[in-house]
């Protein structure tokens, strides 16, 4: 979880990824942010994240993208 | 019920509304272009008439029904209109019936050179005037061109929606009562210009009229035959558009074979003593008030020989009626020829 | 059919008067039959395009469906008896099936568009490349007419189609539903290209007259005209007389051109965009909006969420995310990261995909190179405020601007002359041309023309321009109202008289001052003798 | 499975054929995305016929300003106010040829040049008397027969051959669009 939320404080430094939950609502994750996180994602935890899962519920909050990986890892 | 009451009104101040804008926006023609005023002009007459004259401005610039009225007490209207075509002609016809059933009907062939439709601004002349009917509809179906449409006919406000930059006060003070301007369907015009020289014609490919406008004349020839109407076809003396031979053949045999009479007042210029150095006001295009009152002499004699028509003078009521024109009639003349004195043109009609 | 032609407002009235008179489960069966009308009238030609894309595109969706449904029954009736790596290898087999279908018909659908659409381009370049090298003989050009929103509708039954094989949703069974879905016709002529989910919630219900939805749809439509016929038809007689002679009008009428283009596009773009969600609304049918007031985006990432909305969302859904997130991409992406180290590596796969998306883009508008340029030039500009983003953040760390009026206003304009100095290469649809005009703006630039009347004489009278300012005023403070909600539900609170007011002062204006018809030509009583 | 596959490349080739071959006119590059800005083709310049006499060369649509003082003193002026209209038509006669003009805005331009006798000739050499296949052989097959004249279009006017028994009686120069 730790590296992921590093991963979001460099990319946004002053966002507090902890416990904001409308990350995409707000429009503080852009597009561009989304893939090159994915792209990160893929590099440190091997899982890519499909297209079609690419939706405001996973991304809106960091906890709700850990649970992603998660599902995907196993 | 209130509900209901309230939508109906919001329904009737909406339409009448946009009929107020629509009949302000339409444009008046009270200066410059006065001719697209003429056809509206019949609906306010008030008694029949034993003659109806049809077609362009070969009929509503050299005849005046006054001097018909005033020599032979003939009763006359002229239901022309700017370059009126041949199927505007017919329709007009058919409509008049519905008003009234005339002696005689008066035609000029001038109009059977016209095929096909011409010119978006002379149907609107033509046609904005004519009160809703089936012939309006028919006729501005057979002259509509290409990128015209029917909705811009039925509501006028679509066409002249863009006039509401060129408003004037005419335009607001006759939206509903419009100024008399013409006699009966003549449009007088006091002023001179002689003849100098008037070109010949040009050869042509084909001199023969279309069928199209043929199929329209044998109707009009039906129309009469049918209300046991007398039909009179005329060329009218103007020297321009130039009437050829070949035209004036054909002319001759259609009326021939119809059994219906033509008269061709180019070659009756002596007869009727028209001098074309003081009776005409364009160069011989259209004769003057001095030129359609020598011609209305000569057609009221052709008509009484031939049609045997009554004279109303005697008629008290009509006198009435006629007496009211007349003086009209002679008072636009005294002005016209005031003007001419004072500025040298027609100043009211000019409308600079 | 244009929407501004008589025959479609009587072709839109006959079809809401029919709509809400026959019995309710024939409503979208009646939508369908006048949506091929519609598209029958437009080009009977062209019918076999789309019925072709409807056909293909059921027949894939189904075939998907069904082997969702069979995987589904498989895993359910075996679900001990299997161990995960079956479960997997199963299901990727299954993918594998799907993926062919999927392939075929995007190829089938795509190949057609793009043989229609780019034929002669390919072409033309064929012969340009052949020219160079030097032989003579170029290729002949093929004559197909684009048939009606071959781009939207072929866009739109594609995103269905990977939807369906993403699972997101069950494919349509019933084939009518469908072609209803990809020749909705209000959505033929402008868009928006809707998603089938979001569409087919209310456009295959049963709808009952709903007196506020009527109202609020007829307004929506009045107002979509007003902005068409009143300020897009009329300023674009200046625009056209501006492009047409770009010898006499350089200079500072570059710059008016750029204004009076923005006006005319947005006008007419958004205009025509209200129009057909009007329609859906008066039908009960709910159509996502494609503008969110975009004249008052402050960047162009934020313009483009703003600006044509439902093509943004689809290149976002159907391409930038599958590229970005495609295994070899991933594959380079680590790769540069050890090459050029973390910061570049990291953004290198945002800028190829954005970059496919954004040359897509532009090849979508038209099949020619100033519109490619145009999709390049946003690329450019988006990917340059990204990398000044650290930029920005210092000079905002100096002078503590952020977020002052003064900043949002600032940011307004210039995005706003961004966007419109790249879209000249619209108007003048040859790039080298553009470059030079837009390059003339500032070289010969002579700000008389606004005094000494040469505005007057590139077609529009001094009337017009009263028309327009108020017209223009008119919009700007709706937009400024619309951003405490809909304007129409403020209007709907007070009482009925105003409503109707509104309503009727708007159908006047456009009757009256709308820009269409024969009598709209500057010289009304045109003298033509022969 | 291999089979429906097959069917749908089918449908594909099919397609393109068809898109390739079908002849509907390409309107331009019209494109859809309802950024419809000015749609202008770029119609090549075509030159107009052009009659010349002691000099001066006349082309239909010329400013009549221009022209008239170059062909010297008219033998006969003539106005020819139309039906309603305060425009008006001038015809002035030069013996031999005729040059017609139209108002538009307050300028007048030249409508028509009318050939009267055998002493004037268009520039092509051909005069009023020649015979038609003399016509054929100097402006070519490419005419319009409108009711036996022969009329070739041109540039915004058309030069137009009337012939009795396959004698030209008439030569005109004769604008199609007006100014």
């Amino acid at each position: 979880m730790e590296t992921l939320l590093e991963m979001l404080k460099d990319m946004h430094p002053e966002v507090d990824f902890e416990n904001n939950d409308k990350l995409i609502d707000q429009g503080i994750l852009d597009s561009f942010d989304i893939v090159s996180l994915i792209a990160e994602i893929d590099n440190e935890y091997g899982v890519t994240i499909p297209p079609e899962s690419i939706i405001p519920e996973n991304f809106n909050s960091a906890k709700a993208l850990y649970a992603l990986i998660e599902k995907l890892e196993d | 019920m209130k509900k209901f009451f309230s939508i109906t009104l919001t329904f009737v101040i909406a339409f009448g509304g946009l009929g107020l804008g629509q009949r302000i926006l339409m444009p008046k023609y009270t200066t410059g272009i006065v001719e697209g005023a003429l056809i509206e002009e019949y609906y306010h007459e008030k008694a029949p008439h034993d003659v109806i004259i049809i077609g362009d401005c070969e009929v509503y610039e050299n005849i005046s029904p006054i001097t018909l009225w005033e020599e032979y007490g003939i009763t006359s209207f002229i239901r022309g209109s700017a370059q009126q075509l041949i199927w505007q002609s017919y329709y007009l016809l058919e409509e008049t019936l519905k008003y009234e059933k005339p002696e005689v009907v008066i035609f000029s062939v001038l109009a059977m050179k016209y095929d096909q439709p011409q010119n978006e601004a002379y149907n609107r002349m033509t046609l904005d005037g004519m009160r809703p009917s089936v012939q309006k509809f028919k006729s501005i179906r057979a002259s509509m061109l290409p990128e015209e449409d029917m909705i811009s006919y039925v509501f006028p406000i679509l066409r002249y929606h863009s006039r509401w930059s060129e408003l004037n006060s005419e335009d607001f003070a006759e939206a509903f009562k419009r100024q008399r301007r013409f006699h009966n369907g003549y449009y007088m015009r006091a002023d001179i210009k002689p003849v100098e020289t008037i070109p010949e014609g040009r050869v042509l490919a084909n001199y023969d009229f279309g069928e199209n406008a043929y199929k329209y004349l044998d109707m009009m020839v039906e129309l009469c035959k049918e209300n046991d109407i007398e039909l009179l076809l005329i060329k009218a003396p103007s020297l321009y558009p130039f009437w050829y031979d070949q035209w004036e053949d054909q002319m001759v045999e259609y009326a021939k074979k119809h059994d219906i009479e033509y008269i061709n007042f180019l070659e009756l210029i002596e007869e009727t003593g028209i001098d074309f150095s003081v009776d005409t006001y364009d160069a011989g295009l259209h004769l003057n008030v001095t030129g359609a009152e020598k011609l209305s002499m000569y057609l009221g004699s052709f008509i009484k020989d031939n049609y045997r028509l009554k004279d109303w003078r005697s008629d008290g009521d009509l006198a009435e009626i006629w007496q009211e024109k007349c003086e009209f009639y002679h008072g636009m003349k005294a002005l016209q020829y005031e003007e001419l004195e004072k500025y040298g043109y027609l100043k009211s009609i000019k409308g600079e | 059919m244009l929407f501004t032609s008589h025959t479609f407002v009587i072709f839109i009235s006959l079809l809401f008067l029919l709509y809400y008179t026959i019995p309710k489960k024939y409503q979208w069966k009646l939508l369908l039959a006048f949506s091929y009308v519609f598209y029958f009238i437009a080009g009977p030609k062209f019918l076999i395009y789309i019925i072709i894309t409807t056909v293909t595109t059921y027949l894939a969706a189904v075939r998907i469906g069904k082997h969702y449904r069979h995987l589904d029954a498989y895993l359910k009736e075996n679900k001990q008896t299997l161990t995960r790596e079956d479960k997997k290898a199963y299901k990727s087999g299954v993918k594998k099936i799907q993926w062919k279908w999927l392939l075929s018909a995007l190829l089938v659908n795509f190949g057609m568009l793009f043989v229609i659409k780019y034929i002669n381009f390919t072409i033309a370049n064929i012969n340009w490349t052949l020219e160079v090298f030097g032989s003579g003989q170029g290729l002949s050009f093929v004559s197909i007419a684009l048939p009606l929103g071959i781009s939207f509708y072929t866009f739109q039954s594609m995103g269905y189609m990977i939807d369906v094989y993403r699972g997101k949703y069950p494919p349509e069974r019933n084939l009518g539903k469908l072609a209803l879905f990809v020749s909705f016709f209000p959505q033929l002529i402008q868009g928006p290209i809707s998603r089938f989910d979001d569409l087919a919630k209310t456009l295959f219900k049963e709808h009952q007259i709903d007196a506020k939805n009527m109202s609020f749809g007829l307004q929506r439509i009045l107002w979509g005209y007003f902005k068409k016929l009143v300020i897009a038809d009329r300023i674009l007689v200046a625009v056209n007389t501006l492009i047409g002679d770009t010898a006499a009008f350089d200079g500072s009428y570059v710059f008016v051109l750029m204004v009076f283009y923005t006006i005319q596009l947005y006008a007419d773009f958004t205009g025509g965009i209200d129009i057909t969600i009007g329609i859906a609304q008066v039908l009960g049918i709910k159509v996502q909006e494609n503008f969110l007031r975009p004249a008052f985006a402050k960047n162009t990432a934020e313009f483009w969420r703003r600006w044509h909305i439902s093509l943004g969302t689809w290149f976002k859904e159907y391409l930038f995310y599958p590229i970005s997130t495609w295994q070899p991409m991933l594959k380079f992406t680590r790769y540069s990261r050890q090459k050029f180290g973390d910061r570049i590596g990291k953004r290198l796969p945002v800028y190829i995909a954005a970059f496919a998306v954004w040359f897509t883009t532009g090849a979508w508008h038209g099949s020619s190179w100033n519109f490619i340029v145009w999709g390049l030039l946003n690329f450019a500009v988006l990917m340059i405020s990204d990398e000044l983003k650290p930029l920005y953040a210092m000079f905002h760390g100096r002078f503590n601007v952020e977020g002052t009026f003064h900043h949002k206003v600032f940011q307004i304009l210039r995005t706003n002359f961004l966007m419109s100095a790249i879209r000249l290469l619209d108007c003048y649809r040859d790039v080298p041309t553009t470059f030079r005009m837009f390059g003339s703006m500032f070289a010969r630039a002579d700000l008389s023309i606004f005094t000494n009347g040469g505005l007057l004489d590139i077609g529009l009278n001094v009337e017009d321009y009263w028309v327009l300012a108020i017209a223009l005023m008119v919009v700007f403070a709706v937009a400024i109202a619309q951003r405490r909600g809909s304007v129409r539900e403020q209007l709907y609170s007070k009482p009925a008289i105003v409503g109707r007011a509104v309503f009727y002062l708007l159908f006047v204006a456009i009757i009256v001052f709308g820009a269409y018809g024969i009598g709209y030509e500057s010289s009304q009583f045109i003298y033509n003798q022969f | 499975m291999k089979k429906i596959l097959l069917c749908f490349m089918l449908i594909g080739i099919m397609v393109f054929s068809f898109a390739a071959c079908s002849d509907e006119a390409v309107d331009g590059n019209q494109n859809e995305n309802g950024q419809n800005g000015g749609q202008q083709d770029e119609v090549e310049e075509e030159t107009n016929y052009e009659f010349e006499h002691n000099g001066a060369l006349i082309a239909v649509n010329m400013e009549a300003s221009e022209v008239l003082p170059k062909l010297g003193e008219e033998r006969s002026y003539f106005e020819a106010p139309s039906c309603a209209f305060d425009g008006i038509d001038k015809i002035y006669s030069y013996g031999s040829f005729e040059v017609h003009t139209y108002p538009s805005g307050d300028t007048d331009y030249v409508s028509a040049i009318i050939l009267k006798d055998d002493s004037v000739v268009t520039s092509e050499g051909v005069y009023i008397g020649d015979t038609k296949d003399k016509v054929l052989g100097t402006y070519g097959e490419d005419y319009q027969n409108m009711d036996g004249a022969f009329v070739y279009e041109q540039g915004e006017g058309k030069l137009q051959f009337i012939f009795v028994d396959d004698i030209v009686a008439a030569i005109e120069y004769i604008a199609t669009e007006s100014k």
